[in-house]
């Protein structure tokens, strides 16, 4: 199997790379990141009004919805600056749930919920389960179908920004097959949303209670809809988390470059010590083959050709780099990585947590070697 | 008077199966040095107490001094079956393996009837003050400076990790006496009150987001002359000599085990409960393989450890084992950690505190808490520094 | 005139279909730097004298000199065709890849005359002399010394490391005219004949057992001064020109493929007809887990290649990406053939020249080869010492 | 499963050791072991008769067998420091054949060769085959009865010191069960023995051609005592393969040691970098398990107790050290590692020659995670 090497870079992409790495710098700081580590819903309203504005939320959606009909690769240039400093948003959650709703939404639900992502609405998406697997396809939570409403029941957790989302999509097990439901802020009563405790402190993840929620067949997605928009859903998060990924190691790279070449010890910069200096080249290494396989993943999915290869590649490289990063950064501020006080173990936990979402390298590594040496040619 | 060993190894065995403490509603710290919570303290302090009262610890310690007056085969065989039966540790670490076996060996008899007893019924919480901000990895550059002051010695300065620092009663401290004399000849060593003006420990917090070491600072605390150990400019030697106490080579623990560490057996059970891809993870091929490279590290490990009591087998660097310790068994035990969050699958992402958390959380904090001995006590690249210069006679760099 | 370029591609692919040359007894090496017997050598002479009979070879350059003077892209999809049907290697690269390119760019019309034609069909073999023994890592710390002496120069030193050094008619050379001047000022660039009186080359044997570079001795060896190169002093800036020929970024090469190295595709089949246990080797589960690690690294490797193309992403660290390439490149194929070795069963441990070993013993023999491109040309070590300073800014050591 | 930490050393071990460290500084050094590579057999019969002398052949051959008695244990205390230099011999081969005739000879058989073998006799054993496989009881090579003669078919690969053996067991297939056979050197025409190319240049290897060949069934071992045989031949290499990778690893140190400590660049002496001087740190805690794991394993079979954890253990472990040894001292003697006169290049040879004998890394953490990690408790 021969692996393509596409690579392009559109006009629009340039400039949004150049508007969003300006916009971080000025916006997301580390400062507004640890200022928003307390507050209960993780990120500033008025910060994600701007971004609106921007016109970012429907930069992948069609200007017949109200966006600006490029591609997630357009979005991946906004989304890399952006978590150099692990700004908290539900930028991602909401990608992936206008993504679902593009790919497998009638059109109805298109023309309903796309404007309002367009203008600043939050989309979350309710996926994953106690057992902790990522097979989005095998689901227990259940849908019943009652005339034209449908009866949910069971439970969803790892729901990342579902307090702050005004529309969630909820996947279900309807007959034996994957299904998604459209759920409203408005019909999800508080106390069904219980916020849990996750090791990235930046993000919210909430355990949803969907037993006995009622909602209309018309928010359904079923059958090879629904696997469509779990399809999607997926590669959104393996494209944008890498983008995050490639972001936050290059965030961490600087944390560290940042005090190796001030911090001295006998009488040297530790710097120059070849066991850290040669860490950082092996971290830059890993960074650089990054930004590669997630802009070659980007070029494939702005040309709709298949991306499963490099997306799967793209989120492997990008999460191992990204936690070998941060277990180095706190391992090389020394006394000081140890405390809270130090930015290290914020990186640390941000790709623990991108690792371990949606799949880590070894469950990614398995479904390559299933597309890329197959038992016989 | 001494009974029969083993029907006293089934009595012991009996009594921790009879008294161990429900597990409690919060996680437990791992050892003494994580301790960051009152409701951890006291859960501790209590199952200390219980233990000392049943006849459990300092069985070999003198009993005029409140110790049990038996030989230590006893102590050693109820330090085994508290390992075996993982219950709680007993918390007053410092003062059950550093500042007792200290006090009992040069004491005078007036320290020993005052501190003994309240160390073992963990009364009297103990810690330690080595570390300090700016010594690097390097103890003998300890800076915190005791001047005599007619009766008293006044102490300014600060020390850093100091574990259970906020409820310590005492401290054995390390502080330079003689600015003027070589590095190693200007230390002292001290059993302080950390009731003391002047002296104010200062919680840092954790990168796990946990308390559980203090800062502390000394400005103009004066503490009685009494409270120095030795002579002035023994400090060196008698920080040494708790070392070799808190490494058991000599005996003198109070015994009980210092930490509930979890091992790669733990993550052997972790793998066959924890499920991947809707099979158990232990049957993957690829996570067995990687459970076997750390089992056959651990237990090399082990065996380096045994191989160190026969000489002849060490003969070639007899330096090599000892000195290599620190870096083999916390880079194992980081790596074997940080693997662990990976058996777990999309709830490797969740954090103590979670209620669907595995295990209360404790394979997180604990892979973020191994740092602490892969940076404390000289880090890791330190470590290799000296294995390179001292072992195998590489330039210094 | 220009004929239909993909008709031409067709006769080209029919072309070397039918005129490869039959698998030869004896084991080919990978590239011209390990040509190490008289029969690889004469064997790798004959192909690329009948693939420049066939037109195939120069395509683009001048036809007055004895290239094809056609476009750029006939011989482009000759390359790829051959690389495509992995037939033999050309073996004058110094000659096709570094000297021609610079005669034609700024030799004289007398140099083209007598050169071009030569490198061409192989008649004139060319060797590189730009490495020395006590160089280290530094190109520019050479020490040859060539020294103007009436209307010649002579030199004296050594190089090392030259491929082909035995059979070449000319070498490329760098030395120093003048010691007086900074490094870079002092260098000067020659084309002169090996068959020279005072010029020995004496082959070094590899790890591999294999000859297939020489150390070049210079002792009062004297050389018209029409050898040198532009004006004395430009030898460092004419070396650049040549590294940019080598690369390809300038186009000029005559073309044609100069190596056969083994890739992660080439470990896939090899891993799909091995058997361990009974069974296809790649069937297994954590040899399938390596080996999609390997394709991971060796894909982002090239799409970094590509990447470097595109300014805008690449504008953070821009040299990141040249400064880096040899250290990616040359550890992950190193790290690679020495896995492809577990594929083999105890069969691994044969050699080349073994009747029964795997494919002649290539995999065994490119992983000791490997090292040439991990210690050659700066070692990794120093490779991440460049990143590290010159990308990341990082204070040297 | 709990693993023990059994550590013993005998009165006869300790001494063996002294022994044999001096003996080899003076007489298996380097430039010995240089001398001979280019010679037809490897080794060096006067060596090898002085060795016969000290009573090493027969250390773990009972003395009514005309040998000492002891055990293995003491065997690795003389392997160790015979190899650190890389000498060759027939010595592991003709430990092989000895402790497998120990194991599945009959009386007669026993009584027949062990004494030749202890005073001076070469044995070696004939298992592997074309496939590579490493369980030694998938044999192709057959064998067929025919009244008080057995006629063996096939062809046996890789057999170490075959030309100079004077007597081979080898593995043959007995109506589908392993079985051995006593071959001696008069009944091996000389053109049925074929020497192969081989990695390490200090062995050697042959092909045997078994085709039509005739034994006594005399020299047959066949059910379990072959499997005995088998398994105690395994264990063998095991043992005393880990024990000359122990002895590999710390050759190899040195040779890097010396050479970091006396050769300069940038007018720095190369062993003060922290990327040279923690790799060899890395060696040297590798060597030091490798040495525990060896000692422990040796004490099992001293104590005649399950050693078969602790073999895989220590074969691992040994072999991968010595690998990554050997490819470190290559790269880290810059050009002059590239070169065949450089030492290091023999001891990488010899450590890939280890890895791949009787089962490399990943073959022995298969068998161990079988033997650790059963699926249910």
């Amino acid at each position: 199997m021969t692996l393509g090497n596409t690579m392009t870079l559109s006009d629009e992409q340039a400039t949004l790379l150049e508007v969003a790495t300006s916009f971080a710098r000025e916006k997301a700081s580390m400062s507004e990141t640890r200022r928003q580590i307390p507050s209960e819903l993780g990120f500033d309203r008025a910060l994600w009004d701007e971004m609106a504005e921007l016109g970012w939320l429907g930069i992948a959606v069609p200007e017949q919805f109200g966006g600006s009909g490029l591609s997630l690769a357009e979005v991946v240039t906004v989304v890399e600056p952006m978590s150099r400093h692990l700004a908290g948003s539900p930028f991602i959650s909401t990608q992936m749930f206008a993504q679902g709703v593009l790919a497998g939404g009638s059109e109805q639900l298109k023309r309903e919920l796309l404007p309002q992502i367009c203008r600043g609405a939050i989309g979350a998406v309710a996926l994953f389960e106690d057992e902790g697997d990522w097979d989005l396809t095998r689901i227990t939570a259940g849908a019943t179908a009652d005339g034209d409403k449908v009866r949910l029941t069971g439970g969803k957790t790892l729901v990342c920004d579902a307090a702050a989302a005004d529309f969630i999509l909820v996947s279900v097990n309807l007959s034996g097959e994957p299904a998604l439901a459209v759920v409203k802020r408005g019909d999800l009563p508080r106390d069904r949303c219980k916020r849990e405790v996750i090791i990235d402190e930046t993000r919210r993840a909430y355990r949803l209670d969907l037993e006995g929620l009622i909602v209309p067949s018309s928010a359904m997605m079923t059958g090879t809809s629904a696997r469509a928009a779990l399809n999607a859903i997926r590669d959104t998060f393996l494209m944008l988390g890498s983008a995050e990924a490639a972001g936050g190691i290059a965030g961490a790279l600087d944390v560290i470059v940042e005090y190796l070449t001030t911090r001295s010890t006998f009488g040297r910069k530790i710097g120059s010590y070849q066991s850290l200096k040669h860490t950082c080249s092996e971290i830059l290494i890993g960074l650089e083959r990054s930004r590669s396989h997630i802009y070659h993943a980007a070029s494939l999915l702005a040309a709709n050709e298949d991306a499963e290869v490099a997306l799967a590649m793209a989120k492997v490289e990008s999460a191992e780099t990204f936690v070998f990063a941060g277990d180095r950064a706190v391992q090389f501020h020394g006394g000081f990585g140890f405390t809270y006080d130090c930015d290290a173990q914020l990186y640390l936990r941000r790709a623990l947590w991108l690792q371990f979402a949606f799949g880590d390298a070894a469950y990614h590594r398995g479904r390559l070697a299933d597309l890329l040496l197959p038992a016989d040619t | 008077m001494t009974k029969d060993l083993a029907e006293f190894r089934r009595e012991v065995a009996a009594w921790f199966a009879n008294n161990r403490p429900a597990e409690p509603k919060f996680l437990l710290p791992e050892s003494f040095m994580e301790v960051g919570s009152d409701e951890q303290f006291e859960f501790l302090r209590d199952w200390q107490r219980k233990i000392y009262e049943a006849g459990y610890l300092g069985m070999a310690w003198p009993k005029e001094c409140g110790g049990g007056g038996m030989p230590q085969a006893y102590q050693d065989i109820v330090t085994a079956e508290m390992a075996r039966q993982k219950v709680p540790f007993v918390v007053n670490t410092i003062g059950l393996n550093w500042a007792g076996p200290l006090i009992l060996a040069i004491g005078t008899d007036e320290a020993k009837r005052r501190h003994i007893k309240g160390i073992l019924n963990a009364e009297d919480i103990w810690c330690q003050g080595f570390s300090e901000p700016d010594q690097g990895s390097d103890l003998a550059n300890s800076q915190l400076s005791a001047k005599r002051d007619g009766d008293s010695y006044l102490l300014n300065g600060s020390k850093i990790w100091t574990s259970l620092g906020s409820y310590a009663k005492y401290m054995i401290l390390l502080a330079r006496t003689n600015p003027q004399k070589p590095r190693y000849e200007g230390l002292s060593f001290f059993l302080i009150p950390m009731q003391t003006a002047g002296i104010e420990p200062r919680p840092i917090k954790k990168l796990t987001g946990e308390y559980g070491f203090t800062q502390t600072f000394f400005t103009d605390a004066r503490v009685p002359a009494e409270c120095l150990m030795g002579k002035e400019g023994e400090g060196w030697k008698i920080a040494m000599m708790t070392l070799t106490f808190e490494r058991g080579v000599t005996g003198g623990q109070a015994g009980g085990i210092s930490r509930m560490a979890l091992t790669v057996d733990d993550v052997v059970e972790l793998a066959r409960r924890s499920r991947r891809g809707g099979r158990p993870a232990l049957d993957d091929p690829a996570i067995r393989d990687q459970i076997v490279r750390f089992m056959i590290e651990d237990q090399g490990d082990r065996l380096t450890a045994r191989r160190r009591d026969i000489t002849a087998l060490c003969a070639e660097r007899p330096n090599a084992i000892g000195l290599s310790a620190k870096l083999r068994v916390s880079e194992h035990r980081r790596r074997l950690l940080q693997f662990a969050l990976s058996l777990q699958g999309a709830n490797a992402a969740r954090f103590v505190g979670d209620a669907s958390v595995v295990d209360g959380g404790k394979w997180q904090r604990a892979y973020l808490n191994a740092f602490s001995s892969t940076i404390g006590g000289g880090t890791s690249q330190i470590q290799a520094n000296i294995i390179g210069e001292r072992v195998l006679g590489l330039p210094k760099d």
